[in-house]
């Protein structure tokens, strides 16, 4: 994972929530306050600004800083838990690389734990951890087991996906959604719903590139 | 969407400065990180600091001053305010007794608040409000939310940091305001917020959202619309059930507007809300009745009961000088 | 029309309890003949005695108290109140030197208030209010509207009031604050009468009442919505355009919100007021921002200015303690 | 003029102004504040409401109680100048007797003047007074020529619609609408239109009944 790539996933990440905005934003018009996709964007919009002074710094800096700008940028419950993924994956890059396959899942997983513990959540409570905590997990089982690159991403989209779609039936209980007892069956959570379109950017950029190996 | 603005990005900044103008004898502006603090810092007293998303005006900003806070950080409208609006507010107000944060409890002010805490140089204790009973707590939630309730703790913890009481005083009073108030909200209309530029919710002319949040986040439950005397039995009844008030308490009672509902009807609450309350047994002692923690343009109110004491009465009752709540002084 | 409401025939008499209950340690209700008056007979003062029609509030039943009325007279909503009110009124708060009337220039408000006086057995005078410059004044017409600025007459008047001043003096600076005062409102959306159902005018997503009554009047002109800058131009020119100030004049601004305008929006407003003001020369040395004279259920706001004196921002500054104005006190 | 026949007026003038509520209210809604129609019927009611306890009385003392009681309930601009009306009709069937038609145009004139007066208004200002001030005109010039009595209230009702539908076209120079310009042309005044409505009731009543004379 080196910097060029983080740098051209902040800009697939900011093209593909615009390209979902309705979507995001009605599905917290439902069962939250209404600014999820705002938040979101704001927060993107605030990283594809960066990008200048990013550019020449190693992944883990630049992941770093990222998380913190996004700390200060975009508030809400989604603030602090998508920086806490930047600074814990920041984190792992440094400390255990970032290169490979399975150093880059440790980093992701790191990141999954870290929104697990500051936001007190787990699978099954109708958040972002149920497209996150799969994918992590999906991610760490193929890349243990040394699955070709691009099956690899494809399995993790449709992990994100599959997550994404679980929460529907879910009764929510962290998160704005969790005062609402019943009415939210049959609503997708709108974390859950810009997770996966996120990482569903990352992986198709990951598998538009040329000389793969090299770019991540 | 009909708003008096100009571009939807410079709203805050524009209502921010608006209000910082009118106020400039109480309150200072800070932009970048974005908080509002006293004119005048306080010596050597607990310093309050609040915040969350703006759009709920006069709070947090408008109950700044003497008697209440000393900080408060706004975020976007119904999005919490960021960590480092927390660190910069209590830099500019603590005063050698430590920071006592005042948070509603919803997820984004709890992490963003507790961040801003694991960062924070001083001494430090947070109050979480959790008054609203429109939601039945149970062991699968994060608890209750916070609404109208904020008011009184901010009152009353405020009044009482004046008088020198060091943090963890200042805390148990503040649990306590929590724990002995209940608030339940009902909307006849959605708000909008700017940058959605449309109704956070759909409802018709014949329907209400019982128990709804501030922040337009659904209720109990959609329900017919019906006269406000029924209305009114069904809020107390949720917070009576709550507070299991023994006859004869003292209470406060809130009238709180969300904001497009006029003052007249908001007295016809009050009156419909008094008569059952007392009937029932308890004693009116304070009363308040206004748009004091608002939801944008949602017509609509909540109700408040907190159970009075000695101390509480003491503290509501002393000295406050904020642009939105003045007595005494 | 959803509405806080039982009967639309006992609205008015259910929120007047209700405020009166809510504020019994300052006012007193009176009903057959409706009045309201203060808790405490003032002695030996000029009586102020204001009142028009309901869904104005807190006007003008929540400025009774020290400092400002001594009694009001609630008229059914929009509607004038009737000459009995007014002597009723008059006898329950005369206390030996006199009786001023403080009224909106409305025909209905003017003739019942006329009619009273022709019938009151106390010496008395009358300070018409007339600083609405939406319109142009022309010998065709009665004059020009009461609007906000009869919050700044009842204020100033009422603490002068207080010290003993004659009659006769607090007529004369009534009058001079009247004449020292303009406003100019604006409506995006309208008021809805209880009684009547409905809303007073149909307006659409695109369009503003440029100019528009306290009582959902048609304005100047039906305008397309625009930024609150070019709103605010508009309204600051027409008022310029009455009060021809001096650059250097120190002023009192007042943003007023007609019941339904989020505080944020009105604090927009004034951010956008002042800045112009200022830039123009006038230096603003007081200002209120707020609900003080609503129509019901109306979005929009009016822009107050008075040019201030010595003498006005004394008694302007002066404490007061009334249910919806308080301060010093 | 005698009670039985004020108080069926009364009730006359009830009906019909309940059956063109709409028209009424939306005429005030258009150029006023919305509420004439609600003050009139509050009158109105009133008035029926006395009944019982005005049946015995003269006509002078039912027209002098009515007119209290409209001053204190009606309120709004119409109350004090319709309270106006009866006090100083009122006073003139005292003064100058109730019985002949001629005493009657006197009296109905004398309650116009009162409203010109009270309102410091006269006709061409768009106002009650354009139905008002016409009618007292011509029924004081019939009643003097002695025209026969059903003709007389054919030429009122047709001057009161003629006064109703000439505030049509004006500009108004009193009343809330005096503040509009000429946004209130092409509008018929609400006053306007509730006098035309109840000098119509009035008018017809009277043409119904069989023994005219003795009942007026
Ligand atoms: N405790 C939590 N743990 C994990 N995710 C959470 C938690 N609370 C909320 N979320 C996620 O945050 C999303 C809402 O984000 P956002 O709308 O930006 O913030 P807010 O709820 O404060 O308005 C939810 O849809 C959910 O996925
Ligand atoms: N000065 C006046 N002289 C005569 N009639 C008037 C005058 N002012 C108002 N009116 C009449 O009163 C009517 C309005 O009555 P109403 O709606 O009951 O009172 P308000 O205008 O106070 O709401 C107008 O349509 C007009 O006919
Ligand atoms: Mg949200
Ligand atoms: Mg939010
Ligand atoms: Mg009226
Ligand atoms: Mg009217």
């Amino acid at each position: 994972m080196n910097t060029e790539f983080i740098l051209k996933a902040a800009q697939a990440v900011n093209a593909a929530i615009l390209t979902h905005e309705a979507e995001i934003e009605s599905l917290d018009r439902e069962i939250g306050d209404g600014d999820h996709f705002i938040n979101i964007k704001r927060g993107s919009a605030v990283v594809i600004g960066l990008q200048d002074e990013l550019a020449g710094l190693t992944p883990d800096v630049v992941l770093q800083r990222i998380g913190m700008k996004l700390l200060s940028t975009i508030g809400g419950a989604s603030g602090p838990l998508i920086a806490s993924f930047f600074i814990a994956m920041a984190k792992s890059v440094k400390e255990h690389g970032g290169e490979t396959l399975t150093e880059i899942a440790v980093a992701f997983t790191a990141g999954v734990d870290a929104i697990k513990s500051r936001g007190k959540a787990d699978i099954g409570e109708k958040t972002m951890l149920d497209v996150l905590i799969p994918v992590a997990g999906k991610f760490t089982a193929l890349a243990g087991q040394g699955a070709d690159f691009a099956s690899l991403l494809q399995a993790l989209k449709q992990e994100a996906s599959l997550g994404m779609q679980s929460t529907k039936v879910m009764i929510a209980s962290k998160g704005r959604a969790a005062q609402l007892g019943e009415r939210v069956i049959g609503h997708i959570d709108p974390g859950a719903k810009s997770s996966q379109v996120m990482i569903t950017a990352v992986c198709d950029l990951a598998l538009s590139l040329k000389q793969v190996r090299s770019l991540i | 969407m009909k708003k008096f603005i100009n571009h939807v990005d410079d709203f805050l900044a524009e209502s921010l400065s608006g209000f910082a103008a009118a106020h400039q004898d109480l309150v200072t502006l800070h932009f970048d990180p974005n908080f509002v603090c006293r004119a005048q810092k306080s010596v050597q007293k607990v310093a309050l600091i609040s915040g969350g998303g703006s759009g709920h005006e006069p709070l947090h900003t408008g109950y700044i001053g003497h008697g209440m806070l000393d900080a408060a950080c706004p975020g976007h409208v119904f999005t919490s305010p960021t960590p480092d609006q927390m660190l910069a507010a209590a830099e500019a107000v603590e005063s050698g007794k430590g920071i006592l944060f005042i948070v509603k409890n919803y997820a984004g002010d709890v992490m963003n608040f507790e961040m801003a805490a694991e960062m924070l140089p001083y001494e430090h204790a947070t109050v979480l409000i959790s008054d609203d009973v429109a939601v039945v707590n149970s062991t699968y939630t994060t608890g209750r939310r916070g609404v109208a309730g904020t008011l009184i703790v901010e009152k009353v913890v405020g009044s009482f940091a004046e008088t020198g009481a060091d943090l963890a005083t200042c805390k148990v009073l503040g649990d306590k305001v929590n724990s002995r108030t209940a608030s339940m909200g009902v909307a006849l209309t959605s708000c909008t917020v700017p940058a959605a530029g449309r109704p956070t919710f759909d409802i018709n002319e014949t329907e209400l959202e019982m128990g709804v949040g501030i922040h337009g986040e659904p209720g109990r439950r959609r329900e017919a619309m019906r006269s406000v005397d029924e209305i009114v039995a069904d809020l107390v009844a949720a917070i009576w059930h709550d507070l299991q008030p023994v006859a004869g308490s003292k209470i406060l009672l809130l009238i709180n507007g969300f904001g497009a509902t006029p003052l007249m009807e908001l007295y016809v609450i009050y009156n419909a809300a008094a008569k059952l309350l007392q009937q029932h047994g308890l004693i009116i002692s304070r009363s308040l009745v206004g748009n004091y923690i608002t939801a944008l343009d949602m017509a609509g109110a909540s109700i408040t009961v907190c159970l009075l004491d000695d101390e509480i009465l003491q503290y509501w009752d002393a000295p406050v000088h904020t642009p939105a709540l003045r007595w005494g002084k």
